[in-house]
């Protein structure tokens, strides 16, 4: 099943993704503001590029500003029987339509005693980093994953938002598809497979400590590792690439060996995601744990305009060395 | 003269023969008794009984076919039963039963059927009107000639998202039929007092929607009005809105004190009743003689005894019920 | 400072509070569907009573359905000086103004650099036990809780609502005050003092466990701590009574003499408020604590209509008892 | 001939005096030099610059006072700078300083200056309209006689929010003013393909809200306009909807390729330039002659020149500043 990987940007995966999975099945559409008259005709970001003129105006339509309607629209559409992905411009802008969501599409299967199916994809993008302020850069990816219906989808690498938004596409349920602003431009290896739903990716191996972080975390937690090694801790790296479904097993047994944990998110660290992997670990190995599993995430607050303000919210590489060293009781460098 | 009430038989049906009476007749049936069942703590939660709103449902469904969509809301056994769903098994649902469309998890404001294109009553005021513009969507992106309606109340036209849909369903001529049953009151909120402007057809209006008032206390009118929406839905001309004049003579909901109303006016609106004047008008041009009528009359209630029965002796589902059917696992 | 406590209803001591507060401070407003004309005159639940008698139809306004309008027209109201209540009829509904919530007043006063003081209450009810089905029944307050620039308040008693209530409106700070369904009706002794927010309360002591819940979660433990008494474990029961600023030292000095931790909420325990208070516990109490800290919430379904299913996918008292004998090593009761 | 944009002296002047030519200068000048900014890395993020639109913001400000409050957009300094803003601290803010008014956190996106009312620019498109009617509903609760304004584009008009806040500000006859700058794009979308009923005015009506067009290449009209809106509001007779015709000369944001519209529309729209306008009906008048136009244009540009001075060279906050201001600590 090996294919020879190609090396494409995350939103060139995405847009192949789209393009390989609207030739397949058609009865996919997709929705959203700007999607082919943007930029070079693919949205703010690229990632519907070329769409319209392959699939047509009818299965590819831009919209007017009506997030709540959008979202409600295809949560019906896909009742309905049509599979359909609705891109909004920047996830903040979710939560206009949290009620189609949260409300309507992830209860939908199960009020209803199991006859409907809604696949529904809402595509976004999350995350700081490029000076998009208090209102486009949240990393809301917590409060859908404590949503039962939806599945949440945060992929880091190209290869995975390929694989990945196929697979959630493919999938009966709604699923929040978040992708990551800063990272549309990364490059890697993308071989064109699915990824089904639920499986971590081992981004590192190490036998001294795992770090559970997504997206840029991932980014950062592998340059932090790179440190850590150097000074004689040996990190392993899990991408969950889910939050839900989530393979919590490969933490486990991550853990299990390196009998310490840490985890990173850029989502806020209060009430953060993070909180459901430490615990879900410290139940599951609390005799195999050597120190406190510990969290970071962004402060307590919205994340400012100005460079240096916003860098200083979210986990840096650095800050990922000094509290994975205080994870593993190496104290002496800890400077958070 | 006995009506089932179910997909087959009802679109065999002329408006102008006895079968609308009987549908008619049976909604006011099963909706009369839902207080009665409440305050014997057969419903939990809250039900919400559209006693003297049965000719608009019924109007509106006569011009739609199993395949067209329909999205509901809290006050919406009618619209399900109008549309072909089986009354002992609605109850059921209402009633927390296995045999419940739902399996007793949705409850009466969740009801639910999938074949029958009902995406559902709703908890969420207005929240209706998205899921049909998106199955309105979805048939136009599948080539088919399928409508959808949505079927909301006044006190929704407030919502933003119907502002919304009429847009974009008027951009996109989507078939959706945007049908609000103007009952004047949004539970104890006056449609005088929550509107600066009462003529709400304006509103749909000022998005390039069709939209049109018809009298909702006659099945007549409101299928004459409905049939010309469908029409133009299903020939790919767009959406309509149609503005249904009603009244509910029961409560909001169990418990309703009605302090926001009079008995004069209650008893004002009854003088139009749909079922009443459906039957005279029946009468008058002989279509239907007394002994007929009276046949329909009981038959509606035989026909909801049944239902009751059925619903009754239905057992409370299963507990591990409560555990399944969250999400596909297709994995 | 004690006056002589009277025994009032939840329902009543929230209507007590809104009119003292109204009373001392005239900037107060409040706005809602069916405040004034709804049962006896005092919206869904009767907390609004006589408001409207006593401070005018100006100050007490019935409104429109439309909430996404409600809360974001009540933080544009609190930011222009007026402290506005907005009454949203079931917690689920909220979800249609979370634009106003999470990216207007939580963020106003942070993104302007602190010019703005955002006076805004958001009150509605979450919980479930009453029928009212998956769109009316939900335990949302973790969504809020992960936002910052928000306060969350969960009062569990009459005593505790009268005195955060009125805290919440005096605050400068946007706050969601979630009140229980199932609760308005309980009674309790009310003092009519002023209760501080992040201030937990200890509901009842013990030296065995300490068990963290809130509002019908804590009658329930209270509950299942009598069954436990008799089987020799002693629990000690924190109320954290807001979520938002958090008690975390309560807490911490609770576990470090009982040496066990249960979190019980009736929030969906995946990814739930539960993660925080366990982490934030292994992380300062590692080596104080006997056993793994464990968490129970609902289901991971929506909540179901009927009865029996209804009562299964939240934690019952039973459950509480057999969790809180796994949490301390007592596996024999364990059923579930 | 030196005009400074601060609350104090502006409102003394009168529209027919230069000033207001002075103000949309100024305005002019700042935003056409924002795309450079951008590129040259200054500004981070997303900046939307209103060449062309000056007029709007101008006429509406003409009417309004200190105390009135004004809820913005994303397309916002114009707003700002008119309702008295500082030019030099404005900027400094898009350029994420310290002496920015929210002190670099905002960006371009949240300006906010509480003691002008300014309840900021905003990143949600149609966000400002709730907040503006609920700034109102604060006037009218309070018993001022202040009005608030939503400044908000012909995209933002398919925003559920606006319909629902239309509703609420006409029956409780709410002092805000909703201004609709009509620019026929919202990003890359064009009006005619994003709404079915292109005349906006008929939304504000269907809700019961006065609402008139406007000319928004023409300051004196939309001043006018304003004044109406402003003194009904004020007097207690509730809301107004002013639709007002603009375009926008520069792209969306910087880097917009502008594929959707042509060379010469802007062109076109250039042909009814709102500064070129008024300085012409100036001259015309005789209210000036050409040496004081010549002036007022140096005016401008020194006082943007300057503005650029402060802000450049104000210091980037202290990265502690990330961490505070998130809540009032008030226990
Ligand atoms: C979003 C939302 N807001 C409020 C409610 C509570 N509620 C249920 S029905 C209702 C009145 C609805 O009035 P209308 O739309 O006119 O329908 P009617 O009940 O008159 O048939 C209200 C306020 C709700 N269920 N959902
Ligand atoms: C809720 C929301 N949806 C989408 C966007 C992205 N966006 C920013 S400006 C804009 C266009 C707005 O058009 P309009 O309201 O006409 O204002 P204009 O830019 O033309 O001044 C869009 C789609 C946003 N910021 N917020
Ligand atoms: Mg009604
Ligand atoms: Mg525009």
């Amino acid at each position: 099943m090996n294919k020879p990987a190609q090396q494409l940007t995350i939103w060139r995966a995405l847009n192949a993704a789209l393009h390989d999975e609207f030739t397949e099945d058609p009865s996919t559409i997709i929705m959203g503001e700007d999607l082919t008259t943007w930029g070079t005709g693919g949205g703010i970001y690229g990632v519907t590029r070329k769409m319209a003129d392959v699939f047509g105006k009818e299965r590819v339509r831009d919209t007017p500003i009506s997030e709540e309607t959008l979202i409600s629209a295809g949560a019906g559409a896909a009742m309905a029987g049509t599979r359909t992905v609705v891109e909004i411009m920047y996830s903040d802008f979710m939560l206009l339509g949290a009620d189609g969501l949260i409300n309507q599409a992830a209860k939908s299967r199960y009020m209803f005693g199991g006859q409907f199916s809604t696949p529904l994809v809402v595509r976004s993008n999350g995350g700081s980093g490029i000076g998009k302020a208090a209102q486009h850069s949240q990393s809301l990816e917590t409060l859908y994953a404590h949503i039962p219906g939806l599945e949440v989808v945060v992929p880091g690498t190209a290869n995975d938002a390929y694989g990945l938004l196929r697979s959630a596409i493919k999938s009966e349920n709604p699923t929040v598809f978040l992708e990551h602003k800063a990272l549309y431009y990364d490059k890697g290896p993308v071989t064109k497979e699915l990824i089904p739903l639920g499986q971590a990716r081992v981004a590192r191996e190490g036998k001294d400590l795992t770090i559970v972080a997504t997206q840029l975390m991932t980014k950062r937690a592998l340059e932090a590792a790179q440190v850590l090694s150097a000074q004689g801790v040996d990190v392993e790296i899990i991408d969950p690439r889910t939050l839900y479904p989530f393979d919590m097993e490969t933490v486990f047994s991550s853990v299990r060996k390196t009998r310490h944990l840490l985890v990173v998110h850029e989502a806020v660290r209060d009430f953060g995601w993070g909180g459901e992997f430490v615990s879900n670990t410290v139940q599951e190995c609390w005799g195999e744990l050597d120190a406190a599993p510990r969290r970071m995430g962004a402060a307590r607050a919205p994340i400012p305009y100005s460079e240096e303000l916003e860098e200083a919210v979210i986990p840096s590489a650095q800050n990922i060395v000094d509290e994975a060293l205080a994870t593993v009781g190496r104290h002496t460098k800890l400077t958070v | 003269m006995t009506v089932e009430i179910t997909e087959a038989t009802r679109f065999d049906l002329d408006i102008d023969g006895p079968s609308a009476l009987e549908l008619m007749s049976t909604i006011r049936e099963f909706e009369s008794r839902l207080p009665t069942y409440s305050e014997e703590g057969l419903i939990r939660g809250s039900t919400h009984p559209s006693v003297g709103m049965e000719a608009v449902a019924v109007g509106v469904s006569w011009a739609l076919r199993a395949s067209d969509s329909v999205a509901s809301n809290h006050r919406g056994h009618a619209h399900c039963l109008a549309k072909g769903a089986d009354a002992g098994r609605t109850l059921a649902e209402i009633l927390g039963r296995r045999d419940g469309y739902c399996g007793g998890k949705g409850g009466s404001m969740h009801i639910g059927v999938k074949e029958l294109g009902l995406l559902g009553t709703n908890g969420i005021v207005g929240a209706g009107i998205g899921l049909a513009t998106g199955a309105a969507l979805a048939a136009q992106a599948q080539g088919t000639d399928n409508v959808a309606v949505a079927y909301f109340g006044d006190g929704a036209t407030n919502q933003g998202v119907l502002a919304e849909a009429f847009n974009l369903a008027a951009i996109w001529k989507l078939p959706v039929i945007f049908v609000c049953e103007n009952n004047h009151f949004a539970q104890s909120a006056t449609l005088e007092e929550m509107v600066a402007q009462p003529d709400l057809r304006r509103r749909g209006e000022a998005y390039g929607v069709p939209s049109v008032d018809v009298d909702g206390m006659d099945v007549e009118a409101v299928s004459n009005a409905a049939a010309e929406a469908v029409q133009r839905a299903r020939s790919g001309q767009g959406p309509t809105f149609i503005v249904a004049d009603t009244y509910r003579y029961l409560g909001h909901m169990a418990g309703d004190t009605e302090i926001y109303r009079t008995a004069e006016q209650v008893e004002q609106w009854k003088g139009r009743d749909p079922i009443a004047r459906l039957a005279k008008r029946l009468l008058d041009s002989t279509v239907l003689d007394e002994a007929q009528l009276k046949a329909i009359a009981t038959s509606a209630l035989t026909l909801v005894d049944s239902a009751e029965e059925f619903a009754k002796s239905s057992p409370f589902p299963d507990v591990s019920s409560a555990f399944t059917q969250v999400s596909e696992d297709y994995r």
